[in-house]
């Protein structure tokens, strides 16, 4: 697969975890792509966190409109039956629990639902922006990621390594690789890219990887 | 009633060592006249407040290129490799908040209280040096109110009282700044007569407002 | 999307022992046709959050009468004498809070804050119990957040996504209480379609609504 | 002097105290006549703490608004350039230091500034509504009150007996007898009604009360 094909296998799988009428935020990146994915019937409201829900797509060229931009500063629009608000209604939406899924990238997540996904110290130190409030404060908290780094190594850990962007927050990473959730203290392996074996999978997750009883492959249709 | 006056004359009162607050996220509802204006005016000992610092050389970016800003509270400065830049050359001290945390102790300030409890946080670097405190079983940081000197403000409609609408998703922190600051200085795209405005509609009253700026031109 | 039903179906969300909120300055801004609906289910151990008790026989008054009302968390009671007595023979227990720190605390538990830290009630009875702060030479008291299982709220306009507008001085606690309630009933004096409110003007996202009711007629 | 004659005296010298371009809340009964006084060229804006600012007269007769009453629940209006907000924002205001002078009633004031406004033990229990986060929040506290309780007691004390509603809050208290500076728990006769000699004052005043360099009469035109 090539990394556009693992993108949309992730963002694609990410989009079935979403229900009709879920509150959403999708981050900057791969967790955009999930907005082009939600399958029909299912109607969710998109939020973000600069100041609106009923986020929708990007707007015709010309039609831009320097006042309405998406939290990656880029051009955006807004939906019939949205609505604007300042920064702290954002957050207290975001943290009092209204959100009902939020999406993001990671750079390491562990077993015990730990997350780390803001700076690696002495090198990326953009600021945390919204993530860390996004994390806490949604009910339902999906990371969407390559299975591996750049350079290779498991980004699924026993234990995060980089400073935290908040703890025990994760309930599922979906990757190229696998579906997993993370519960307890335990990532139990959903579901499998068929192309890779458990023995595969197991070999690029550093943490302890359980496998569920209802063990199933990605739809992988249409990728390959 | 605000003063009405250009940006020239406005932006006086911004003196060295000021802590200024500025609205915006990344560029959009940023009051870029009032930010050129205190951009050119040399200074070097700046605290500035805001989400983050815009693009290189433009928004706020323009005070980092100015090497205006001393010390600088921002949730993200990641859109602006220049301040990252400066930052690791120790000509600006960072203090990185989370976004929502940020709101809300700016909103703080404005409220009179002097902090709140927030479960963002806990557990990571954010945590250091803070009180924690536990309610019902779950866990909170004890954050604290952030108060300005100066607050620049970007509004899309004021009326001579100073009452404030801002458009779209170019409010963000503004209304929260123009609570937060001692003194309130706003560019806005349009000034209306007193009675234009629906007070149904209004979005910051007109107390908070010291200062009145038309964006477009200079002379008000 | 909100559900939208008759005040008589609606109301069958608020159950005995329910935690509920409702909006209101004496009588307005109160849902009075929800709150009419309420007062005749015949239950009487409901916790009552809200700024005051209207008047006698009137707006939240009219729970008060029916003895729906175990325990009560308010502003003020002087506007209605029922309230007072019922207090003193012990059939309601009453829990007097300061205004801005009943509006904070409701804001606090809609924004999943834990608590914040007010100066109002400092070296007063409000302080009983209560943790107090010295931050900067001044005194605050921790107040915590406040939860309700049900928020029946009157708005003026409300699209059927349950985006909402409030009118004049009708607003008052109905923002607050829409963010922290488990459900929110709206009763509204209009519905309109979605796309008709402006999206700059809506006072309350539809994401917090969850059924929405007419308030004049009784059939949505 | 009658009860109206009183009541104005007190109102009137209150609103001398308002300067051009101040935001004020004036208290139920006694302090709302403070508005019919405010002297020409001098424009305060009001503030109701139940959501408004721009704070207007009665309406005509037929004019009223079911939604637009003041904090003591009666049809008002709201003048050109007012805005409304909500509960939250309006105490925003107050607590936040954005309210230049509250003007209340008193059953009890000190000479530390404590104020008792709220309760009298097992007689009165009405609630504090907002008067707590006025006096805490506002820029300047005035007090305007009788100087004698119906049972001609003093109610300015050298230390309050009733429940409080704030300590160290009063700046003024502006009664029929006197205007008195309350200061660094000092209580200063800054002017008298000239009916009354300083010692009448003083009797009928249980707090200590030091004569002001410049005490001067208050002005009674147009009253006896």
């Amino acid at each position: 697969m090539d990394d556009r094909q693992k993108r949309v296998l992730i963002a694609r799988r990410i989009a079935q975890e979403l229900a009709d009428g879920d509150v959403v935020n999708l981050g900057i990146g791969l967790p955009t792509l999930v907005g082009g994915f939600i399958p029909d019937g299912v109607n969710v409201t998109l939020q973000s966190e600069n100041g609106f829900v009923g986020l929708g797509p990007h707007p015709a060229p010309g039609e831009e409109d320097d006042d309405l931009v998406n939290a990656g500063g880029q051009p955006v629009t807004i939906l019939p039956g949205g609505a604007f608000f300042d920064s702290a209604d954002s957050f207290a939406i975001i943290r009092g629990g209204h959100v009902d899924v939020t999406v993001l990238g990671a750079l390491e997540v562990d077993a015990r639902g730990n997350l780390a996904s803001w700076m690696i110290p002495g090198k990326m130190v953009p600021g945390m922006g919204g993530a860390m409030d996004l994390v806490v404060g949604a009910r339902r908290v999906i990371v969407g990621t390559t299975h591996l780094t750049k350079k290779g190594e498991p980004k699924l850990l026993k234990k995060c390594r980089l400073p935290l962007t908040a703890v025990e927050v994760v309930d599922l990473v979906v990757t190229e690789m696998a579906v997993i959730a993370v519960e307890q203290g335990t990532m139990t392996l959903l579901e499998k890219n068929p192309n890779y074996s458990v023995d595969a999978i197991r070999a690029a997750t550093d943490a302890h990887l359980e496998l569920s009883l209802e063990l199933r492959d990605m739809d992988l249709a249409g990728l390959m | 009633m605000p003063k009405i006056m250009s940006q020239k004359e406005v932006i006086a009162q911004v003196q060295e060592g000021s802590t200024v607050m500025i609205g915006g996220f990344m560029t959009c509802g940023t009051p870029v006249n009032l930010v050129r204006e205190l951009a050119s005016r040399g200074l070097h000992h700046l605290t500035v407040i805001c989400n983050d610092t815009g693009l290189q050389g433009d928004g706020i970016g323009m005070l980092i290129t100015a090497d205006a800003v001393k010390r600088l509270i921002a949730s993200h400065i990641g859109t602006n490799p220049e301040t990252g830049k400066k930052m690791i050359e120790g000509k600006i001290q960072v203090e990185l908040v989370p976004q929502g945390t940020l709101a809300e102790r700016i909103r703080c300030a404005g409220a009179g209280l002097g902090g709140f409890l927030t479960p963002t946080g806990v557990g990571t670097v954010v945590a250091d040096g803070k009180q924690e405190m536990e309610i019902d079983g779950r866990r909170y940081l004890l954050e604290k109110a952030l108060h300005a000197d100066v607050a620049l403000i970007k509004a899309w409609k004021a009326d001579r009282k100073g009452n404030l609408l801002y458009r779209k998703s170019a409010r963000n922190f503004n209304p929260l700044m123009a609570m937060a600051a001692q003194t309130v200085i706003v560019e806005a795209e349009e000034i209306v007569e007193v009675g234009e405005l629906d007070p149904d509609a209004v979005m910051t009253p007109g107390i908070f407002v010291d200062f009145l700026t038309k964006g477009v031109s200079v002379d008000g």
